[in-house]
């Protein structure tokens, strides 16, 4: 009985689709242009974070000009309430403020990440501690303990980052061990088990390389979130020290800029936070699209299909 | 008289990269009150698409061309909106998997209910009693109106799914893969309930499916894709014991049956990408007896017998077949 | 279900390559709350209640039975993915119930499992290369880089995706659902294994492809002695690719045999009755379907006495009382074919 | 089926949480360095008699297991969250009375960015790519990006000259609580106006995109399809299916965030001068006033766990399908 079937089996016909090698990110980037302008956006203040301080055109503690002289040619950006110069400030205040909001959110990444993969490959009782324990972080209000925890260890840019990043961790552990439950039970992690592979393996080789771009997402997200509490954290005088967006907003607000309408003493470090957040939500939120897959059908919407009256099978595949 | 018929069916989708995919190509077929009829055919081969676009179920991204009458009246040519009032009361469907096909946090009741209340056939305590009822036809109790999808199995949230599909008293059943998911002994329930129906309501009933034997079974006719197109038409009987296509042979012949003693063959390549024109035959790469013309010319489908229609060279007396050839030597 | 009378069926020589004996696999019972503060005793539900099977070298088995029937528990208590609660697997003639999972590992490089979902089966980050030597790896015995080559061509052809320069460098999504399945049952073979575990190897494929992954299968362990346990809910596909056929029901084997046997003659009311009801391609072939009502109890409120009376055609007061075990049926041809029926066999012994 | 069990099992959830977080609270205020005294008499004159004799009454003399034991009997017996080190009032009381300044403020504002938010992320997700969508949520991105401080600001800049920027009463009401009830809720009003506004602001944009994006999951669910077969119309499989099973996580997120606003509220009640317990987490921040810290953020603490309560009640009745 049985035929044996011919040698080539179905190997002619290859399905043919564009190999991406796999690399989610960059493809998201390619392909959608919300991805590409929030990196545009954060790339740009990453760089002036970089080079801003020696392109400064004044010093950033020295007053430079008059006390909330407007914007003109010699400031471009006005100066404020104690006339030094907004631009400088803003160079320099945007590296405070981006190395917090990357090192809380690398920090989130870390502890988020690893409780994640740990609680989602563990499962059973470990798991239930892990999440238990997430639960717990999730109800206390992030922004009170933080502000109880910053004026209990006293200012400083490591303490701030330190209470940021450890009160952002628990999204980041939520997601991560979502998606690592479902890659546990993907058929090549079993077999990978059952050949008798040790978690570290299976860990390095399987689970993290699938859960790297939706980490990256949930991180480039936190990134916005760290900023922010940055700023409310300068806002209510228990932030870093020095200058950055966040202790200027706190400054003009002292010095009741907006009442005496110096507007350029808060908008410009107001814009730049939002940009950066903008940049982020648009990055982080494009790869998590990109990568849900629910998000790509859709049964009803404004436009509905066309019905063609003159068929012509000709043009439509000529198309 | 038929009471569904489809003519001249095209259906092409807009591929978010550039390019269209013409997924129906030139599909006609009829049903008559009371009669079963198969759409059978590999993933991908089109037979959901057509399917979908006979109740104009498609996204935006489809484009349609063709007719669709239910009883003589045209329903397609009208677009989203005009298609609005024939859904559920001419053609009500059931889909693959009631799992999803069924709201989670409505009651089954309630869904029954629902169309009837927007196509005006019943509503208030009489839709209520005509779900209960309909629910007993289906072999679920009246009570399990009150229930959710969830508190169901597999087989019974088909059953409701089918209850539902009746409540407008439909023409035409339209049921895609409606036993995939379900064990055998629960498929041949379900199977032996939609016969019932057509046999007791004059139900005209449109079975897709990628299962051959489900078809020779329950349907009296069967259409035959292959690539967006009809590979061949006709009485079940006749596509089994007298296939007039490659593709319908060698598909009976990669269908293991119970007496085991036939040889099953799998058909060697894949069906061709039809986001681009094909020239000839699309079958021919995989076909065991393609000849030469077939890489030129697309076969049309012909008449080939009574109400056998079938889309392949071999059938075309004027050309040389190479088993012509072989027996002039 | 401690005393089958007959030994696995044995009777054509050969040495047992897989034994198991009153496999018992469990799952505890969740709970709820308030069943807890009443103290109600914890429960354990039986997916697997008393199995005993043999695959020998060479040989085919399908497992047959519906979703719940305790099929895949068989089978991940055989690989150790699951512990059993009671009952002996033997692999080999090496009793591996209860090895640690160190003295497991040279074990397991000797059964490997196919899995059901081929777009599931393949890491879609890895290439074909990387998929078929990871077993290698893993076991620490990839050699040199020209003999690893060999071996990973070597497996591509045995399953005959040939030429293999054409798949050894693609990604899983450039490969079709039969080629996936392809290349995962040739990266199970890269560690030579004896035994191969498939579950439902073919269900989610294409009907015209399906025949080329089962006739490879077959291929396989004709050309070694490597014995198949095939887990299918399809009796076509087991009639025409198994030697032998078990069928499963709430945890236990109903009826067992060869597998044309089993099919042309069935034993018990519940493989009639799933016979009847298989599709058959021909129209003219239309048999009366024998359609049981309902669906398989939960096995939490497992019947009492024989565990198909409640939905049995033939069933009779003494059914709910005797939990029959498998003995060599009243119809059957020869000694290897049995089911567990209390009115197959009396009538048998008559 | 045991749906009453997951109510319980939500109750349990909350109480233990409540209990842990006021041990965390106890923990971070007493055993950490730099203890409530040594904070609070941070003036260099401070006698060591005075010191020791406060030391005492603050009852940090006892061991640290004596001292929980005690904060948890006043607490949980006599609601005494202690004393305030600036003005030696009961904190319970005062909180008491800043709540009530807070919430009115706090619902306005939220009840407003939950109705917006609500409706904008709905009418995107159905007239998806649309020109209300491109609009709803670009502008919710925006106002989700900007601090909240820096949207307060520019509402002050802006709208000084119309409207109140300050405190919640005009100087007359507050002193001459003469005035008839219109004029004082008209006063209060207007007061509220700018922070409600800005709270409504900071806010509505999370609200918007959560919205947009569950929607539109559920638009890909088949059960929509079913609904367009079924002939409906948009309106109803969109307000019906789509929406209905949208607010699952909707629900959620409302209730949740509700319990986090009371906190969030602080910048807007800094900016705004409102009288709220966001001031006094401010002034007791900059007074080093331990007790008073403590004792708000336990409430805001207990605000988030009794609205993730209500989530979890509200999930219950939403969703048919939760069991244990």
């Amino acid at each position: 009985m049985k035929s044996v079937e011919p040698a080539l089996a179905e190997g002619t016909a290859l399905v043919a689709r564009p190999s991406s090698g796999g690399n989610e990110i960059v493809r998201v980037l390619k392909e959608r242009r919300s991805a590409l302008a929030g990196l545009v956006i954060v790339g740009f203040f990453v760089a002036m974070a970089v080079f801003g301080p020696a392109l400064a055109p004044y010093s950033w503690t020295q007053q430079s000009g008059p006390v909330y002289a407007p914007p003109s040619s010699e400031h471009w950006l006005g100066t404020d309430d104690s006339g030094v110069d907004v631009l400088s400030e803003m160079l320099y205040g945007g590296r405070t403020s981006l190395i917090v909001g990357f090192a809380a959110a690398f920090v989130a990444m870390i502890v988020g990440g690893g409780i994640g993969v740990v609680a989602g490959y563990a499962g059973g009782g470990t798991d239930n501690a892990l999440m238990r324990t997430t639960d717990y972080f999730l109800v206390i209000p992030d922004l009170v303990l933080m502000i109880v925890v910053a004026t209990v260890f006293g200012p400083s840019l490591s303490h701030v980052i330190l209470v940021i990043g450890l009160l952002l961790w628990t999204s980041t552990a939520r997601i991560v061990r979502s998606q690592v439950k479902s890659i546990r039970e993907r058929v090549y992690v079993r077999r990978a088990r059952s050949l008798g592979a040790s978690h570290r393996r299976i860990v390095a080789q399987h689970i993290l390389p699938q859960v790297a771009p939706l980490l990256i997402a949930t991180t480039v997200l936190t990134i916005a979130y760290a900023i922010f509490d940055e700023s409310a954290l300068a806002f209510l005088g228990v932030g870093v020290p020095g200058v950055s967006w966040g202790t200027m907003l706190e400054r003009a607000f002292e010095r009741t800029a907006m009442t005496q309408g110096a507007w350029w003493a808060f908008v410009p470090p107001g814009l730049a936070i939002g940009l950066v957040v903008i940049g982020c939500y648009l990055m982080g939120q494009a790869i998590e699209d990109a990568l849900n897959p629910r998000l790509r059908v859709a049964h009803l919407s404004i436009k509905s299909w066309r019905f063609r009256t003159t068929p012509n099978v000709a043009e439509g595949d000529a198309s | 008289m038929s009471v569904l018929e489809a003519n001249d069916l095209n259906v092409w989708f807009d591929l978010p990269h550039g390019g269209r995919l013409h997924a129906v190509q030139g599909v006609s077929f009829n049903v008559k009150e009371g009669e079963r009829l198969g759409l059978v055919g590999e993933s991908g081969c089109g037979k959901t698409t057509a399917l979908l676009a006979l109740m104009g179920l498609l996204p935006p991204s489809a484009e349609v061309a063709g007719s669709v009458t239910v009883n003589g009246e045209e329903i397609l040519a009208g677009g989203e909106d005009a298609m609005r009032p024939h859904r559920w009361t001419d053609v009500a469907m059931v889909f693959q998997g009631a799992m999803n096909a069924l709201n989670p946090v409505k009651t089954v009741g309630s869904q029954i209910e629902e169309p009837m209340k927007f196509h005006d056939t019943s509503s208030g305590a009489a839709a209520e009693k005509e779900a209960g009822d309909l629910l007993e036809l289906v072999g679920l109790p009246a009570s399990a109106a009150t229930r959710y999808p969830h508190e169901f199995s597999g087989g019974m949230r088909q059953r409701a799914a089918i209850a539902m599909a009746l409540a407008c008293n439909p023409k035409v059943l339209l049921a895609d893969e409606p036993t995939t998911a379900l064990d055998v002994m629960v498929q041949a329930q379900i199977l032996q309930l939609l016969l019932s129906l057509t046999r007791d309501l004059g139900l005209a009933l449109v079975l897709v499916t990628h299962d051959l034997p489900l078809v020779t079974q329950v349907c009296e006719r069967a259409i035959v894709m292959y690539a967006g197109r009809v590979a061949e038409s006709g009485a079940v009987d006749t596509l089994f014991h007298d296939p007039r296509h490659p593709y319908t042979r060698l598909l009976f012949a990669a269908t293991p049956d119970l007496s085991g003693e036939r040889d099953v063959a799998s058909i060697p390549g894949a069906p061709p990408r039809l986001d681009r024109p094909i020239l000839g035959c699309p079958f021919e790469p995989r076909c065991d007896r393609a000849f030469d013309h077939c890489k030129v010319e697309t076969p049309s489908l012909l008449e080939v017998g009574a109400a056998h229609r079938a889309a392949c060279h071999l059938n075309d007396g004027s050309l040389e077949r190479p088993s012509d050839r072989e027996a002039a030597r | 279900m401690s005393d089958v009378v007959t030994a696995p069926p044995s009777t054509h020589g050969g040495t047992l390559l897989l034994d198991v004996r009153d496999l018992v696999v469990q799952y505890p019972v969740r709970r709820g709350l308030t069943a807890a503060l009443r103290r109600e005793p914890r429960t354990t539900v039986s997916a697997v209640d008393g199995v005993s099977l043999s695959v020998r070298h060479g040989e085919m088995l399908a497992l047959i039975g519906e979703s719940g029937c305790g099929k895949t528990s068989t089978a991940q208590a055989i690989l150790r993915m699951v512990d059993a609660a009671s009952g002996t697997i033997e692999v080999d003639g090496r009793e591996i119930t209860h090895l640690t999972s160190k003295e497991l590992r040279p074990v397991r490089r000797t059964m490997q499992m196919v899995y059901q979902d081929p777009y599931e089966s393949l890491d879609p980050r890895f290439r074909v290369r990387r998929a078929i030597e990871e077993p290698l790896v893993i076991h620490g015995m990839t050699g040199s880089s020209e003999e690893r080559e060999r071996r990973i061509v070597e497996a591509l052809e045995r399953v005959e995706l040939s030429p293999a320069d054409l798949f050894i460098d693609r990604y899983p999504h450039e490969l079709s659902g039969g080629q996936r399945q392809r290349v995962a049952i040739a990266a199970s073979l890269m560690l030579d294994p004896k035994l191969l575990l498939a579950d439902e190897p073919v269900s989610m494929l294409d009907v015209s492809v399906r025949a080329g992954i089962l006739t490879l299968l077959d291929r396989l362990r004709r050309d070694g002695d490597m014995g198949i346990v095939m887990i299918t809910h399809d009796l076509s596909t087991a009639a025409h690719f198994a030697d032998r056929i078990a069928v499963m029901y709430l945890g236990r084997i109903v009826e067992e045999g060869p597998a044309h046997e089993v099919v042309r003659n069935p034993q018990h009311p519940y493989t009639k009755a799933l016979m009847s009801v298989v599709p058959k391609p021909d129209p003219r072939d239309r048999t009366v379907p024998q359609i049981l009502r309902g669906e398989t109890p939960n096995p939490i409120d497992m019947p009492t006495g024989c565990r198909f009376h409640p939905r049995c055609p033939v069933a009779e007061d003494r059914c709910k009382v005797t939990d029959p075990q498998l003995h060599t049926a009243r119809g059957a041809q020869g000694q290897a074919h049995r089911a567990a029926c209390v009115l197959g066999i009396e009538r048998g012994e008559r | 089926m045991h749906r009453a069990d997951y109510v319980i099992k939500r109750l349990a959830f909350a109480i233990m949480t409540v209990f842990v977080a006021i041990t965390v609270n106890f923990v971070l205020f007493h055993a950490l360095p730099g203890n409530a005294v040594s904070g609070f008499i941070r003036a260099p004159h401070v006698s060591p008699s005075l010191r020791a004799a406060l030391t005492h009454e603050f009852g940090l003399d006892r061991s640290l297991w004596q001292q929980y034991a005690l904060y948890l009997r006043e607490l949980v017996f006599h609601a005494n969250l202690g004393v305030s080190f600036t003005d030696s009032q009961p904190v319970t009381s005062t909180l008491a009375d800043k709540l009530q300044n807070t919430i009115p403020m706090v619902f306005v504002g939220t009840s407003l960015a939950i109705l917006v938010g609500i409706v904008t992320g709905f009418l995107s997700a159905w007239r998806r790519s649309g020109v209300v969508d491109r609009v709803s949520t670009s502008s919710a991105i925006v106002f989700y990006a900007l601090p909240t401080q820096f949207i307060g600001m520019v509402l002050i800049l802006l709208f000084a000259k119309y409207l109140p920027t300050a405190g919640m009463r005009n100087e007359i009401n507050n002193y001459f609580s003469s005035g008839s009830t219109w004029s004082n809720v008209k006063d209060i009003g207007l007061h509220m106006a700018l922070p409600a506004a800005t709270l409504a602001l900071t806010l509505f944009g999370e609200y918007t995109l959560v919205v947009r994006s569950s929607m539109l999951e559920t638009l890909g669910e088949d059960y929509v399809l079913t609904a367009r077969a079924k002939g409906l119309p948009q309106r109803r499989i969109v307000i019906a299916h789509a929406l209905r099973n949208a607010m699952l996580p909707i629900a959620t997120l409302v209730a949740l965030s509700l319990g986090f606003i009371v906190a969030g509220a602080i910048l807007v009640e800094i900016v705004f001068s409102w009288p709220g317990i966001g001031q006094l987490v401010y002034s007791a921040v900059s007074n080093r006033d331990y007790p008073m810290l403590q004792g708000a953020f336990l409430i805001l603490t207990l605000s988030v766990v009794f609205f993730n309560f209500i989530a979890d009640l509200l999930y219950f009745k939403l969703d048919p399908r939760i069991a244990v």
